[in-house]
């Protein structure tokens, strides 16, 4: 792990290193080496896995963080290389030439979050929401519950209770 | 013989008389397998309930003119196939059509149903249907082959086509029947007749749940009530049919109640206990096993 | 709308272009009819029929269908009321909605729905049918079914027991029996209502408005 | 009367003349050597019409004494004749030759006439080394007319065959002097009377002329040197080689023949054969054109050879055999050089420019099967008489390899016919014809026609031939100017005007298939009615196929009805080959046609050996090797039955053939094998090889050939290729019916042959009006076209629902007689897989009607429109003729069972009105029909009125819960179909008889490739072959 680290380190600026676990590692990158980072770990470093790309919406610092998450089967250490883009225009380079289910993720990726991935194929197509015209519901400033109230006729009289609150004057009436 | 009006009335008798016997026995023995998995099961009467039902559908969609006439087609099918048997041995009454034609009509008429059946799934346009047809038609070029073999086998042995005579000719005690006198052509004629009959292992026709229910995905209503009729009518004359070839036939309606009882609880006890075949694995097992035997048989009847 | 239901031009064997329009050329687009209740004797014993021949599509849309399964069961064993799965649409007659149902889901269950042949019946399982259940302000669930499809029997609770499932085929026994199962008709005569709900929420409606 | 010698004397002196007045104009030169030909050519024809008519021989003494003092020609028959046609080939040669003759020069001219006058000389001289000298002459003659082109091919060419000639001259000039010495004269009536061939030095010495005259005729394998020259020459000048010179030196071989012992026949004959089978079998492989004509004529050739060696078996008939082979070689290769002058490429493929020109395409077909001996031509007559004799004198051997040779030869000259009718001719340049050019060859075919047909009026078996059929056909050559509809009315009325005159004649059997034939001819003629246009070619060739089935019907004698089996044989190929993609098709089909043919030919032979008539009837009466005559006979029928392994050709030529053709070829023309089966067996009987029934066999095969053509055509993807595989199935039952030998089965077999007509005819039209309408065959592309053709859809119903048996149609009769029969025949397991093809049958008809009809309809098939109205009108007319019959089994039964009263009097079905009733069972088809058409009405009305209401919905309406189909091709389950099925039994079907014709293609090619690698075009090796050759031939006599 030390010396994979090194070798990154010597040929990639790497931003930040954060060790989670003993076989698990976050490395921050720049948007234009997170490409070349994943294919040089694929490539040279075993890991040959894709387990997952996503997205997390940074709505505070106007930014997207992508985490694509590698695993090395052969010596079953996870890598997860974080690179944060735009929040304004969002759009990141393709990775489906390295993985072709790469191109699903990023589909989702598009709908859910808007980011765009120019050149992953049907990028553009709906993936799970069909026909959706308002914002990618993912993002933080989109307000789901408004939405469901505007849009699902919601049953008059339903009353929402936080979990904790409810069940602690359910069971214990007494207690302050 | 002379075609009368009264000839009408007795088919009408027959066919109402095997019509309920049919849906009671497809009650029973639902039943039957549901006592044998520990469940209580339907009620007898649930086939009664479910054609009523059926027709009782207020609304009906048509593809066009063959998925409308298909049902048809199927239940002349098996009206035509029961009539064209003598259903109990020494009754005129009974004996119904069987004056127009011999054991080699009854079974061709088979395929009557069956290819209109085919002709009216492949109408409704459904993809599941046609693979249904396809399934099926394979399957019964497989058992056709040893069920020729082993009616060939009977037909030499009592030297007549005549349904009739050839009850006759099992007349006399349980030891004249085929199964006894020809033992061969009775075991392939009967492994051929789990195939007839679309019951599991060899019910990858309708497979449900896999291409919905086969042919007749697309059918419901009043059609699907018409196919339900059939379903009552057509394996009963099976029954029949096989009874009168292999098992002495039957000389009273009891009898005919007792024996094809026990020849239809073949089919269900082999189903109960076989998981399902894949087509080709049928097709193949049909021309070994029972192939084989027929084979025998006709060994037997000649030399 | 997918690309195969967009308009296209083939060229006929005579080599003239031909445009076709998929929707309208290959879906019929007649109005639903209602069927009223015929003569009430006969429509009596009709209604004991269909409620003792309850054929329920197998058709799971959300996370209840599991609790629908163990009714086949030694243990519930649903059959002895009268109670079959059936596969397809044309030949079931009651509709179970099992749980939540995503936007996505819902446009299956109404074309789904309008398969199904007259008199048909939509039971809602669980409480997502109701007012949405614990998905209420999901971007992506309905919450109320009944103003999606005419619903005739709505079973609480997330998820519902196989007994109370049991109970609320009994209960749409009953309603059928009395002759109020007439959800078909209703869904019919309010066609317009339902329709303009449904293409509320489903966005890119690519079908006829009735899918026979 | 002119003598003879004025031949020589006018053509050399015209020779000399043109030679002196070198300044003459060179238009008046040559129209003098014409002129100087055509002079000698009338003075051979006055001679040879003289003494046809009784004249005497005419005898020339020159030097005014009597031989062996002096040179001697004689002027007979064959003197004459042969003279004729050399004169005949010269002048024609010479107009053809007439451009290039001009550009060469005067000196040209006199060569061409020296050589021709050498060939006369050749012929009528009675002196060997005045012989010797001539042939010398014309050597050099040839090799100076084919070095004068000016290419370097054509020089070799000319070296090679001065060497080779000089050789075998060498040898010649010493076999001469030793006669002379032994003889005391060179005159070749004395030697044969000094029979100096008593003592072995003697012999020697005639051996060795003869040997250089063989030597001359270019014999297998000694003959590279002749390819070469045929290949390298202009030609015109191969014309005259293959036609002038050899003929010549045939006729040599001929004179000289008298001088030579039986056993030394029997080589020439041996080397004959050798010499065609050989060069056959190397043509096979030759793409160039002249190449290929000289393998061919030297082939023909070395048959010619053979039977030279032959004449002492050949008996009377020996000068016909002889001279309609020699006539129809002359004229078609003298034609067909000609022809490739013309077009001017020599790949065979490039002969597609042939078919600007379709006159040419014309000439072309008469002269290939002029030379392949089909009839009307003379070399038909010449191969069945020598076939007979052959038989007759117990030749077996000889007989089977002519018969090989002929049938190698037939496959590249009708490969060859084919690339000119069918190959692709996008690239190929325009083709230019000149006047000179084109007469010859007009001239050629009139000539092979012509002396065909007066071969067969002078020919005691040919005279009874009916030539009106032919006239007929001759007319609709003449009008096929007119649109069809004149055409097809014209026809139609032939057809029936013949059927009228004749109806009155028939009787049994032959009522039967005269039906088939001639009313369902019409029948499907008038489908013809859709097409527009004129439909160039067409007429004709239908008539063509009609006229042989209508002889088959009214042949007397063996050998009018191999002449009627060939005629009907060319003209289905022609109509075969007329379908799109239908090269390779019509290229098996008429390979397997010949084959059969030449075993009816060989079957035949056989059967006249001890018999004096060529009534049919000898078959009845086959002295020796019966087992043996009924084999061949059974398989040249089955070739068009289609048999199993014998079908291969079936399937492709019947789905590429045209809309109307299909049903001709299919529903009629295989009813003509039925039919000669039918005769044969009728007139044979049982057969026994010691206690195995050849029948027995015969059931096998066609229960075989049903599985196999059922199962085929259960998973063909091409709706024409599936009814044609369905078409080789039903000829199985048919087959399977036949072989019982009994009333049942036959009554099956001929019921079924009746029902196959109609249902195949019904399937083929309803079908091709679909493709018509959709321009496609592919069955999954089709689909959901119920909508748009209804009427179509109810016949092809009607026609499965036949095909299937099931009651209450027509087709049921068929099986339940085939049941009845089996258990009285008690054949159980050929039985058992008829029965399984019948259960196969289902999955085809199913798939026919499902794939095509109901399913989805494709986006393009929208506003498809019903099929034309005249392919609708024989449908529905054949459908009421069905359903006659189905409601009516006995109309169908009745006539028929009576006829076969008489041969199978036991076990006839009894009837009761319309009760059939066997030994085993009872059947009433009119009951059924009631019943079933009872319960149907009954319960269909019911239907209707409980979903009068029913909502009517479009294609896509089913019921999917989840998604629903976008497109009709995805949505409709097609391709395929019995996918499962394939992987249980595909394996009874895997192509294991197509391989085995496909490697015993190949096999013969890769033969025929080693087989040609001798000749590597080196000089010396072409003379040690011929020194070799002489050596090996005299190791075997002496």
């Amino acid at each position: 792990m030390k010396s994979l680290l090194n070798n990154i380190k010597s040929r990639f600026s790497i931003k930040d290193v954060t060790e989670q676990r003993s076989n698990l590692v976050f490395i921050d990158v720049a948007r234009e080496s997170a490409v070349p980072l994943i294919t040089y770990l694929r490539d040279y470093e075993g890991m040959t896995h894709l387990v997952l790309l996503t997205a997390a919406d940074w709505i505070e610092e106007n930014e997207f963080q992508l985490t694509y998450l590698l695993n090395n089967p052969e010596q079953k250490f996870d890598i997860g290389v974080r690179v944060r883009i735009s929040r304004e225009k969002a759009t990141m380079e393709t990775a489906h030439h390295l993985w072709e289910q790469v191109a699903t993720y990023q589909r989702e990726l598009k709908e859910m979050f808007g980011i765009d991935f120019p050149g992953s194929p049907g990028v553009d197509k709906p993936f799970i929401l069909e026909g959706w015209d308002d914002l990618p519901p993912y993002r933080r400033d989109f307000d789901t519950k408004k939405y469901s109230e505007d849009t699902y006729f919601p049953r008059p009289g339903r009353e929402s209770n936080d979990p904790a609150e409810y069940m602690k004057k359910k069971m214990y009436p007494n207690e302050k | 013989m002379d075609f009368g009006f009264k000839h009408i009335l007795y088919a009408l008798l027959t066919v109402f008389i095997v019509l309920n016997y049919g849906l009671i026995l497809q009650g029973i023995v639902r039943k039957i397998g549901a006592r044998v998995g520990r469940r209580y099961g339907i009620r007898w009467y649930q086939p009664y309930i479910d054609i009523i039902k059926n027709y009782a559908k207020r609304s009906t969609i048509t593809h066009g003119v063959m998925f409308y006439i298909a049902p048809v087609f199927r239940l002349t099918g098996g009206i035509g196939l029961l009539l064209f048997m003598p259903v109990i041995f020494g009754s005129e009454i009974f004996s119904n059509f069987s004056f127009a034609g011999d054991l080699v009509l009854v079974l061709y008429f088979q395929f009557f149903g069956v290819l209109g059946m085919a002709l009216g799934a492949a109408e409704g346009g459904h993809p599941y249907s046609a693979i249904g047809v396809s399934r099926g038609l394979s399957q019964v070029t497989a058992f056709e082959l040893p069920l020729t073999l082993g009616v060939l086998a009977i037909a030499m042995q009592y030297q007549t086509l005549n349904i009739t005579e050839i009850v006759a000719a099992q007349q006399g005690g349980f030891l004249s029947w085929t199964l006894f006198t020809n033992p061969f052509a009775t075991i392939a004629i009967m492994f051929s007749f789990l195939g007839a009959m679309g019951r599991s292992p060899f019910d990858v026709v309708l497979a449900p749940q896999e291409i919905p229910i086969g042919p007749p995905t697309e059918f419901h209503s009043g059609l699907l009530g018409v196919l339900q009729l059939n379903r009552a009518i057509f394996p009963a004359a099976k029954l029949i049919l096989f009874m009168n070839l292999l098992f002495g036939g039957a000389t009273s309606w009891p009898e005919l109640v007792v024996k094809t009882f026990l020849i239809y609880m073949w089919s269900v006890f082999v189903g109960t206990v076989f998981p399902r075949f894949r087509v080709d694995q049928s097709v193949r097992w049909f021309l070994v096993v029972p192939l084989t035997i027929a084979i025998i048989a006709i060994i037997l009847i000649r030399f | 709308m997918k690309e195969d239901f967009k308009k296209r031009t083939v060229i006929t064997p005579e080599g003239k272009p031909l445009e076709i329009d998929p929707v309208k050329d290959y879906f019929s687009d007649a109005r639903p009819k209602v069927h009223k209740p015929a003569n009430p004797v006969i429509e009596k014993f009709a209604n004991w029929a269909r409620a003792n021949s309850l054929w329920v599509l197998g058709f799971g849309t959300g996370c209840g269908a599991i609790e629908m399964r163990p009714l086949m069961t030694p243990r519930f064993d649903a059959y002895r009321y009268g109670i079959q799965w059936r596969p397809t649409p044309r030949q079931a007659s009651v509709f179970v909605i099992s749980g939540y149902l995503s936007v996505k889901t819902l446009k299956r269950v109404v074309r789904t729905y309008e398969q199904m042949q007259n008199p048909k019946f939509v039971v809602g399982l669980g409480s997502c049918t109701i007012n949405g259940g614990m998905y209420w302000d999901s971007y992506n669930t309905i919450n109320r079914l009944d103003h999606y499809l005419p619903v005739d029997v709505y079973i609480a609770g997330c998820m519902p027991r196989p007994e109370s499932l049991l109970h609320g085929f009994e209960e749409l026994k009953k309603i059928i029996k009395e002759g109020r199962g007439e959800g078909a008709n209703k869904y019919a005569e309010e066609f317009d209502w339902y329709k303009a709900n449904q293409k509320k929420v489903i966005k890119d409606w690519d079908m006829p408005d009735y899918n026979w | 009367m002119i003598s003879p010698i004025h031949i020589i004397t006018l053509t050399l002196g015209t020779a000399f003349f043109i030679g002196l007045l070198k300044k003459l104009n060179l238009n008046i030169s040559a129209l003098l050597m014409l002129v100087a030909i055509a002079a000698a050519g009338t003075i051979s024809a006055s001679w040879f019409t003289a003494i046809l008519s009784g004249a005497a021989n005419a005898e020339v003494f020159t030097a005014g004494f009597n031989p062996p003092y002096s040179i001697n020609l004689l002027m007979g028959k064959g003197e004459a004749l042969i003279t004729l046609l050399i004169n005949l080939a010269g002048f024609l040669g010479g107009v053809y030759l007439l451009k290039s003759l001009k550009e060469r020069g005067i000196y040209t001219m006199i060569i061409y006439l020296v050589f021709i006058m050498s060939l006369n000389v050749i012929v009528m001289t009675r002196d060997i080394f005045n012989l010797f000298v001539f042939m010398e002459v014309a050597s050099i003659g040839i090799a100076g007319l084919v070095i004068l082109d000016k290419s370097s091919k054509a020089t070799q060419a000319g070296f090679k065959y001065l060497i080779a000639t000089g050789v075998i001259a060498g040898i010649l000039l010493i076999g001469i002097a030793f006669t002379y010495y032994f003889a005391g004269t060179l005159n070749i009536d004395v030697i044969q009377q000094a029979s100096i061939i008593n003592f072995k030095a003697g012999s020697i010495a005639v051996f060795l002329v003869i040997i250089s005259i063989i030597l001359e005729l270019k014999p297998f394998p000694a003959n590279g040197w002749g390819i070469d020259v045929y290949e390298g020459a202009n030609p015109g000048i191969g014309a005259m080689i293959s036609a002038a010179s050899a003929s010549a030196m045939l006729f040599v071989l001929y004179k000289l023949a008298v001088l030579v012992p039986e056993s030394f026949l029997q080589i020439i004959t041996a080397i004959g054969i050798l010499t065609f089978v050989g060069s056959n079998l190397m043509g096979i492989k030759q793409s160039n054109a002249n190449r290929l004509l000289g393998y061919s004529s030297i082939g023909q050739i070395g048959l010619l050879t053979a039977i030279v060696g032959l004449k002492p078996f050949l008996g009377a008939q020996f000068e016909l055999i002889a001279v309609s082979i020699l006539i129809s070689h002359f004229f078609a290769k003298a034609g067909l050089f000609w022809l490739s002058g013309i077009v001017k490429k020599q790949n065979l493929k490039d002969w597609a420019m042939l078919r600007q020109k379709p006159y040419l395409l014309v000439l072309f077909g008469i002269f290939i099967f002029a030379l392949i001996g089909f009839p009307p031509f003379p070399s038909f007559l010449g191969k069945w008489e020598l076939i007979m004799k052959l038989a007759h004198s117990h030749h077996f051997y000889i007989l089977a390899f002519i018969l090989i040779g002929s049938f190698l030869e037939g496959i590249y000259l009708f490969r060859w016919l084919g690339f000119s009718i069918k190959m692709e001719d996008a690239n190929l340049p325009p083709l230019t014809v000149h006047w000179n050019k084109i007469i010859p060859v007009v001239l050629s075919a009139l000539g092979v026609l012509g002396s065909g047909i007066y071969f067969g009026t002078i020919t005691e078996i040919a005279a009874s031939l009916k030539y009106i059929p032919l006239l007929f056909i001759a007319l609709l050559y003449v009008i096929d100017f007119l649109p069809v509809y004149v055409k097809n009315t014209v026809s139609i009325a032939g057809i029936g005007y013949y059927l009228y005159t004749i109806y009155p004649d028939l009787e049994g059997f032959k009522l039967i298939f005269g039906l088939i034939f001639l009313a369902g001819g019409m029948l499907t003629l008038v489908a013809g009615y859709f097409k527009t246009g004129t439909r160039k070619g067409f007429y004709p060739l239908v008539m063509l196929m009609f006229a042989g089935l209508v002889g088959l019907i009214e042949a007397h004698t063996t050998f009018e009805f191999f002449f009627a089996w060939e005629l009907m044989t060319a003209g289905s190929y022609f109509l075969i080959i007329r379908g799109k993609k239908s090269m390779t098709h019509a290229l098996s089909y008429m390979l397997f046609s010949l084959a059969g043919a030449y075993l009816i030919l060989a079957g035949f032979g056989l059967a006249h050996i001890g018999q004096s008539s060529y009534a049919l009837d000898i078959l009845a009466s086959v002295q020796s090797f019966a087992p043996l005559v009924f084999i061949l006979l059974a398989i040249g029928f089955m070739t068009k039955t289609a048999s199993v392994g014998l079908h291969i050709w079936l399937p492709g030529a019947h789905a590429e053939a045209e809309t109307d053709v299909s049903p001709m070829v299919s529903a009629i023309l295989l009813k003509a094998g039925v039919f000669g089966l039918i005769l044969l067996m009728l007139n044979m009987g049982s057969q026994f090889i010691g206690s195995f029934n050849i029948y027995y066999a015969l059931a096998w095969i066609g229960a075989i050939t049903a599985v196999m053509g059922n199962m085929m055509a259960a998973f063909q993807e091409d709706a024409k290729r599936l009814l044609a595989y369905s078409s080789v199935g039903f000829l199985g039952y048919i087959l399977f019916g036949l072989s019982f030998m009994s009333h049942l089965g036959w009554l099956a077999a001929v019921s079924l042959s009746v029902v196959h007509f109609m249902f195949k005819t019904l399937l083929f039209l309803a079908i091709g009006g679909i493709v018509y309408r959709v321009k496609t065959k592919e069955m999954y592309k089709m689909g959901g076209l119920i909508k748009k053709m209804p009427f179509t859809f109810i016949s092809v119903l009607m026609g499965i629902i036949v095909i299937a048996g099931v009651p209450p149609l027509t087709g049921f009769g068929g099986k339940w007689i085939l049941y009845n029969a089996v258990l009285e025949k008690g054949w159980f397991f050929p039985s058992a897989l008829v029965f399984f093809a019948g259960i196969v049958a289902f999955l085809y008809c199913f798939r026919l009607i499902h794939t095509v009809f109901l399913g989805q309809l494709k986006d393009e098939h929208r506003e498809v429109k019903e099929a034309p109205f005249w392919l609708l009108l024989p449908q529905y007319m054949i459908l009421m003729v069905i359903m006659l019959f189905s409601a009516l089994p006995n109309s169908l039964l009745k006539p028929i069972g009576a006829m076969l009263a008489p041969i199978f009097p036991e076990g006839a079905l009894e009837w009761q009105g319309q009760l059939a009733k066997s030994g085993f069972g009872y059947w009433n088809g009119q009951v059924i029909m009631y019943i079933v058409g009872g319960i149907f009405v009954v319960v269909f009305a019911w239907l209707w009125y409980m979903n009068r209401n029913a909502q009517k919905v479009k294609q896509f309406n089913i019921g999917y819960s989840a998604e629903r189909p976008s497109l009709p091709e995805t949505t409709h389950f097609a391709y395929n179909f019995f996918a499962p099925y394939k992987k249980a039994l595909g394996f009874l079907v895997s192509p294991l008889i197509t391989n085995f014709w496909d490697s015993a293609s190949e096999g013969v090619h890769a033969i025929s490739d080693k087989v040609r690698r001798i000749y590597n075009g080196n000089v010396q090796t072409y003379a040690f072959h011929i020194l070799a050759f002489i050596v090996v031939v005299y190791l075997i006599i002496f």
